[in-house]
């Protein structure tokens, strides 16, 4: 076997990671997006939890594709790739399996991810490559000044849809689940404290993580995503799940929500009913995550569902990256032919 | 009974039947034995485009060619000498690829009706009527699936199971026809039957019965004997282009102590090199089946960021697919070695048959200027040399490869005379160190304007890099026009650069002037060179050049082609390696050129050098 | 507006369509399967139930992509396009955008459509393009001979994987409900009878149906799909949802399933439990269908949960060609500009 | 006061300052009024290539240049004469494209403490303060936000609402130095604030109070007239060349009576071509944003199946993912229109930067001999006839054609004597007519080598086309090898002959022989068409060759070569036509090549000219 790319480098395996402070993550680089954006903030929360994972600095790399999110890696000093539209996941499932000891961060718009890059993105999910996704949703086509993109709603009226996008957007969590993700999450950029918890939980998972994130193009697309944290609505359009903790939102916490006998999740008056009745969150339970990622509805639906923040899903599977160093260590373990012996194959013979 | 023997210097064989008729077993053991009485050879299985064709039908037809003799060998011959046919579809789609005299060995049990209907002949006629009676050729009907089943009449086997074993009965005919040595034959089947003794014997049984129908039956009169080929003392084995393009990547990556990450999608004719090296996960190479090709690519492009040799492999299509991923590995310059088996376009064309059209595509293929070098493997054991030398460039260069193979030579077989390991070339990675204090530059350059590896996992050496255009040194995104400029010329000085360490042109063949220059590439090498071979043999002034790479091209060719009267560039195409030497030299190179999914044979080669000098 | 293409084109729209039977059908192509593949009988299933459509056998087109499967268009005397290797989905919504009366139809394989096509797949699901789509998948790529596919099992033994595949195989129906499917189906080559039931109900749904039939593949993937067709396994390890039924098997029916109140479905005995309390059906339960698309155990485990076949789902959204010919429509109600007028714009001078 | 009033024949001048003060707009109305003096004019944005950079800093200037005269303008011009900055990022970004004696209009509110730190200048450092005292330029330092305040003292409008207006100062101040009229600046404000009457008013007021500032203050001293520039009579309009390709495919979709399907995948510089397009549904048009490049060209693909212009746009990456489906379209002989606005590379490049490197990239980026048609813009306005062209021949010849257009002349803009439905050719589509009693054939051919467009829903005409290479005439799927070379032929003399049906070469300007013959293509038009104008001016033997069809080019190239002494092909990349008219013709054409992402300015090229005639 040749060597690993580990025994080439001084990974220094044995020392425990250097510490290091958000500060040491910033670059020299000049911050390139507008005043404004919901990036500034992602990039704030993603630098504080980063020095809290206990790595070594020096084997975090963050691998992006093309649009506004995708500049991240220039602003985060640590290795970084910015790749080409739509091809993140696929450079990062390299990156990741020649090399399992290190961290990676795949950052990508809901363009660069769900369109161009579909196909990578539902491969990658089903291999569960140990890597954490960050997918900035600001449901707009940023750098290309403002199409509409898989996630933009219904109608919406953009420089390529003057009469309103036709297209039924992707719901991308019922996408991730639907790709067989071990893990999914959803926070925005507005409420760092939330996005500071998730980004921390989804580091943390083993096989991808996909962390949606809500973030406002204050440019192309503002507002998108304020009825979720907008303190006249967000108390009853948006529901904060936890592992093990009932379904509960509304003004002062008053409604709940209850799974019917036909599967269906419907909002109950916590007057009325108790919590004892209500749909307990459970993350490694797929129904629930499925019926959970439906909570989609057009929040001008009357009678519709909040919209879920929080972890949907978060299972343990093993990861593409670990079951490619498995089988090369049970192969290394028979008896490894050397070279001669390889290119000499069974059948040789000899001219005197 | 003794048998007339008459000694040649060289034949042709061609092996053909159904697809369920054992053919490219026989053809490769009648090539090992051939092999083993140390005479020359190339080969050249020619499989149906489909999956599984119904039995007995033309499009289920497999052949497999071979060329043997005491002389050098460069090819799988032009037309046979023999051709042995199992059933009728098999002689309908081969006979005219018999040259005149040739000997034909048919066996009578795949002529019968439905055999016949089957490869459309109209109903009530028998092609073997007609041969029976033409005098340019030689035929033998051989009833030779009842001959099998007479063999192993007494095993109590199954009709199919017997039948099987009818290629054996061939086999064995045509070794004693050409005088080889069995013994190798008789170690397959024991590795093959070995758990099962009865087959085993039975298959031994009926290959005896084959070798003693040549010495018993008067029909077979004529026997042939082969001298030894003069061939380089050493050690060889028998390899086709695909698996030599795989052990020349893994031989680079155990020279270079790199793993190898292959990343790569299937297409024909290039996924087997896929199939060799998942064999080979023992020394540590790490192939993935992507979902795409664009995946493919970019997973080696992630592989090669991380220090591992990145490599990916396809065919046209699936280089469209790659060219804008090739274009960001150019702008990265971070080794990867792109393997493209050429075969028959534009689109799906004729995904089973050669061609040499996408050299074009290897130049161009990607937009803006985004150069990389370009290297052709000539036959299928040079696709090893090929292979590693393209690793070791694109390592030690850091820079995307191209590595052009072709369906021809992909498949076809050749004895290879291996080298070892200690023969091989050192490669050396350009891991960028630590500087002490010093900031770390991605874009800094040797004087090869090579620069260095930074990889993920090294202290100190942090640094973001991508698509985007970059200031020289820092790497930094940078649209400064004078920047730009210059990073245009370093990328393309980078690659011509390269040609200073590559040995400056040689000629294949002839005189340093003459009436007329071959210039040839890729897998035409061998029908080049024997027809350019013979061509001075009969006295002409004829030479050849052919070029390994292709881009940077080695020093040296305007020079060279000045002195010969006129330049001729055969190609499987419409021209195009022609036509850069016409705009890179303004050298008035003229081409030869075939587009039918198939080689040069060497009389076409021979006759079109002859026009020209006459011209 | 420009003339549509059904004003260039006699389509005789009046007329009922001629009757045609499935012999019309059968061009003069021969056919290049193995002898023995599962695409001889859908091609047979498909060329019966055609002619029942009541469709204009000049309207109708097939489309596919690359692969065994993809050569089904040479096979039916109908406009066929043989296209590359995963694209027919994409391709197949540029032509149904650009003429909605015709009949489209997309041939596809596993990996044509889920491996290399995968982008498209589910942009079409999505986009819900009015095209009847049938997904052969044999869990093989046969056309190249034998590599897994992203539907082979974990584990499979392929000329690419010989110590195995690492990949977790996709979930056809649930990545399709994932993408938003109105419509899931699944048959088989080998259940001539309800593969013909099934393809009449996909061909009737508006919008995309996804048909996947499961098809063997003799010679690299033989017998993949037999225990849900030999007579003593098929009984528990199939079954056959029906809308607005129990959802019943086993041998004589014996056994049913629940929804239980975690959302989880569980195997129950009718000895035990009324058919009352089974799970129905419900083709428009999208929570339901997704939970159903979840049945896809390793058969191999205990307690595993029998593979479901027939329509998983089925409802009515718009179809996006629908969608743009209404724009269309809207924008040609008030006065179109003449081509002067338009190549004129708004300000414009003259030189005299 | 009075003033000096000085005539003019030409002016260049540019307009820089945040993105936020409205640039462009007083550029666009500018280069209005102009046209209404009537004036010859080319005008060129120059966008930050961020969205929205932090205001006051050097990415965030925005750019906006416009060249006008009584003379035939063909470029926006190489350097200005004026030069008019709002800050002082502004001017250190665009100072060295200010000529010698030029005019500076600084904003002095753009130079205080804050932009000065924006723009990096070191502390202390004010670069007015040294221009003061350069005799290079004239400087008049104006406070244009001051002076905007003081004239909406009155309105009691917000500070940001007020200080929005100050582009309408400079808009008056530079209408009163040029004299222009300002009609139809009063309309466009009506047009945009005519809702806001306050608004429409102050913005009267501000666009004034510019104009009496120069009537009144003595600093400004001179005044320039233009005169009109003889114009061929006719109606204008002013285009950018994105505008123009979308109206040159909406109007070929109108004379063919074909509906426009345009499937594509935004990227920078060519989504202005769907957001055009996507406005004239009214006509039929149907705009398809897909989910990736190669969704985009295969919709266009099924919908030119079905009978519609299938189109689709894109730059180089974009251009590199759909090489495969191209490869399809050339192999399916259908109508498809590919349009390439190209930016500068390789990879992500420059995106926002202008560059002409995917001329090979458009004759060889596909696997396979896979010709096709080739076509470039040369000019904003040229790109409707380019388009319509395009269109015309990818219907008529039933096959891929690719428009090469540049983010050069694709953001900027020309006055332009549009053409009326009436003047424009006609355009046949070859349906296929369903033939009594025969059987319809797909690859059947007419004198020009086109099949028929046989489109579902007509009876009869069922038929089964794909990628697979297929038989002359009846297209069914051949794997035989004269077969296919027969089609690769075919499909190779198709492209070919489309040359008899072209107008031969025609020069451009000069005479038929001389010293020197330039040969362009391209956006590169303008700038090397005045410089050939210049150099025959003092009287030297140059001529000049814009080539509009690359592929295939008009008959006649190596005959005019012949009878020039030096043939030089300036390109914006390292000789891509270059190296295709050597090779094609042996003509020993040198390139002279700039590769910054930026325009030829007039004066290199005719240095590089004048070099060249006395090499
Ligand atoms: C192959 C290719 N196609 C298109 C583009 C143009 N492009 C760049 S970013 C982008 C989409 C950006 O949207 P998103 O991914 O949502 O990122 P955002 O800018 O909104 O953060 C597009 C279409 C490109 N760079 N490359
Ligand atoms: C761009 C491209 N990549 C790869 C191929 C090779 N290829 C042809 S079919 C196929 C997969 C076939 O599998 P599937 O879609 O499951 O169809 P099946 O043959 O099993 O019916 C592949 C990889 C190709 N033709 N084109
Ligand atoms: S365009 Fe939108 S997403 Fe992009 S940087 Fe600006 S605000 Fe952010
Ligand atoms: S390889 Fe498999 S799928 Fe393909 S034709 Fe043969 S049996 Fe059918
Ligand atoms: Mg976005
Ligand atoms: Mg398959």
């Amino acid at each position: 076997m040749t060597d690993t790319v580990a025994q080439h480098i001084d990974y220094k395996h044995a020392l425990p990671a250097e510490v290091f402070t958000a500060k040491d993550l910033v670059t020299d680089q000049d911050v390139r997006w507008c005043p404004g954006c919901g990036d500034y903030s992602i990039l704030k929360q993603v630098q504080t939890i980063v020095p809290q994972l206990n790595l070594h600095k020096e084997k975090i790399v963050f691998v992006s594709g093309i649009g506004c999110s995708s500049r991240f890696p220039y602003y985060m000093n640590t290795y970084g790739l910015h790749s080409i539209h739509g091809r993140a996941s696929a450079i990062a499932t390299g990156l990741k399996v020649a090399n399992p000891d290190l961290s990676v961060w795949v950052i990508t718009g809901d363009g660069d991810a769900l369109s161009i890059g579909g196909n990578h993105y539902i491969h990658l999910l089903r291999r569960n490559v140990d890597v954490n996704l960050l997918l900035f949703n600001n449901q707009i086509y940023g750098l290309t000044k403002g199409q509409y993109s898989p996630t933009s709603v219904e109608g919406q009226v953009t420089k390529s849809t003057p009469m309103g996008s036709l297209d039924h957007p992707f719901n991308p969590a019922a996408l991730s689940l639907g790709a067989d993700a071990s893990y999914f999450a959803r926070s925005m950029d507005r409420d760092p404290k939330h996005l500071q918890t998730t980004l921390l939980s989804s580091a943390k998972h083993k096989g991808t993580s996909v962390l949606e994130i809500y973030q406002n193009c204050n440019v192309f697309n503002d507002g998108a995503f304020f009825i979720y944290t907008d303190k006249e609505t967000k108390a009853l359009e948006a529901i904060f799940v936890e592992d093990g903790k009932p379904l509960i939102f509304g003004e002062n916490n008053t409604k709940g929500i209850r799974l019917n006998a036909q599967g269906k999740a419907e909002i109950v008056s916590l007057e009325e009913t108790s919590i004892n009745d209500l749909w307990i969150h459970d993350v490694k339970n797929i129904d629930k995550a499925m019926i959970l990622s439906r909570f989609y509805d057009d929040p001008s639906d009357e009678n519709h569902l909040p919209r879920p923040f929080g972890v949907f899903y978060d299972v343990e599977r093993p990861s593409y990256d670990d079951q490619v160093q498995f089988q090369l260590q049970i192969a290394n373990a028979t008896k490894v032919p050397t070279l001669d012996e390889i290119i000499a194959g069974n059948n040789t013979w000899t001219i005197e | 009974m003794l048998k007339n023997i008459e000694a040649l210097d060289q034949v042709v064989i061609r092996f053909a039947g159904d697809s369920g008729d054992g053919i490219q077993l026989i053809g490769s053991e009648f090539s090992m034995a051939t092999a083993l009485a140390r005479n020359d050879l190339g080969t050249f299985p020619d499989f149906p485009a489909e999956i599984r064709a119904p039995a007995g039908t033309l499009p289920g037809v497999s052949g497999f060619q071979i060329h043997f003799g005491s002389v050098d060998i460069h090819t799988p011959g032009d037309s046979c000498n023999v051709l042995v046919v199992m059933n009728a579809a098999a002689l309908k789609k081969n006979i005219d690829g018999l040259s005149k005299g040739g000997i034909i060995l048919a066996n009578e049990d795949g002529f019968d009706i439905k055999n016949l209907k089957l490869a459309n002949y109209p109903s009530g006629v028998n092609p073997l009527d007609d041969l029976r009676n033409n005098k340019d050729y030689q035929l033998h009907i051989i009833p030779i699936t009842k001959l099998t089943r007479v063999a192993l009449s007494t095993y109590g086997l199954g009709t199919k199971e017997t039948d099987r074993s009818k290629n054996m009965f061939i086999l064995g005919l045509i070794c004693w026809m050409y005088n080889r040595p069995m013994l190798s034959i008789h170690e397959f089947l024991q590795r093959k039957f070995g758990k099962h003794p009865v087959i085993f014997q039975a298959n031994i049984d009926v290959l005896n019965a084959g070798y003693a129908y040549g010495e018993t039956t008067e029909l077979m009169a004529e026997r042939y004997t082969i001298k030894p080929a003069k061939m380089p003392a050493g050690k060889y084995r028998s390899i086709t282009g695909n698996a030599a393009t795989a052990l020349g990547m893994l031989a680079a990556s155990v020279k270079s102590g790199l793993q190898l990450f292959f990343g790569t999608y299937p297409i024909t004719p290039a996924s087997d090199i896929l199939h060799d090296l998942a064999k080979f996960k023992s020394s540590g190479v790490i192939t993935f089946q992507a979902e795409d090709e664009i995946a493919a690519v970019c997973s080696a492009i992630g592989a090669s960021y991380a220090g591992l040799i990145g490599a990916t492999a396809s065919s046209g299509p699936g280089l469209d697919l790659k060219s804008e991923s090739i274009g960001l590995a150019v702008m990265l310059e971070q080794p990867l070695v792109v393997i493209n088996v050429q075969r028959a376009g534009p689109s799906t064309g004729m995904p089973t048959k050669t061609e040499q059209a996408d050299l074009l595509q290897s130049f161009h293929g990607r937009h803006g200027e985004a150069p990389l070098p370009i290297i052709a493997a000539n036959s299928p054991s040079d696709c090893f040399n090929t292979a590693f030398e393209a690793t070791k460039i694109a390592i030690e260069y850091m820079t995307p490869v191209i590595m052009l193979s072709d369906g021809y030579i992909a498949n076809g077989t050749e004895p290879w005379l291996f080298p070892s390991e200690l023969e091989l070339a050192e490669i050396n990675a350009p891991f960028a160190k630590v500087i002490d204090g010093g900031k770390f530059h991605p874009y800094q350059r040797d004087e090869n304007l090579v620069r260095k590896w930074a990889i993920p996992g090294v202290k100190e050496l942090e640094n973001r890099i991508g698509g985007l255009e970059k200031e020289d040194v820092t790497g930094n995104i940078s649209y400064d026009a004078k920047n730009h400029e210059l990073m245009v010329h370093i990328r393309n000085n980078k690659v011509k650069n390269i040609a200073n360490n590559l040995p400056p042109v040689r000629l294949d063949s002839g005189l340093d002037s003459g009436d007329l220059l071959v210039i040839s590439w890729g897998g035409t090498y061998g029908s080049v060179k024997t027809a350019c071979l013979q061509l001075q043999a009969e006295g002409l002034a004829v030479s050849h050049l052919h070029l390994r790479w292709l881009n940077p091209m080695p020093k040296g060719i305007p020079e060279l082609a000045s002195k010969f009267k006129h330049i001729v560039v055969p190609e499987l195409n419409t021209g195009q390696l022609k036509s850069i030497l016409r705009s890179e030299y303004l050298i008035p190179a003229i081409g030869f050129n075939k587009i039918q999914g198939q080689p040069f044979t060497i009389q076409e080669l021979k006759d079109s050098f002859k026009t020209q000098i006459n011209n």
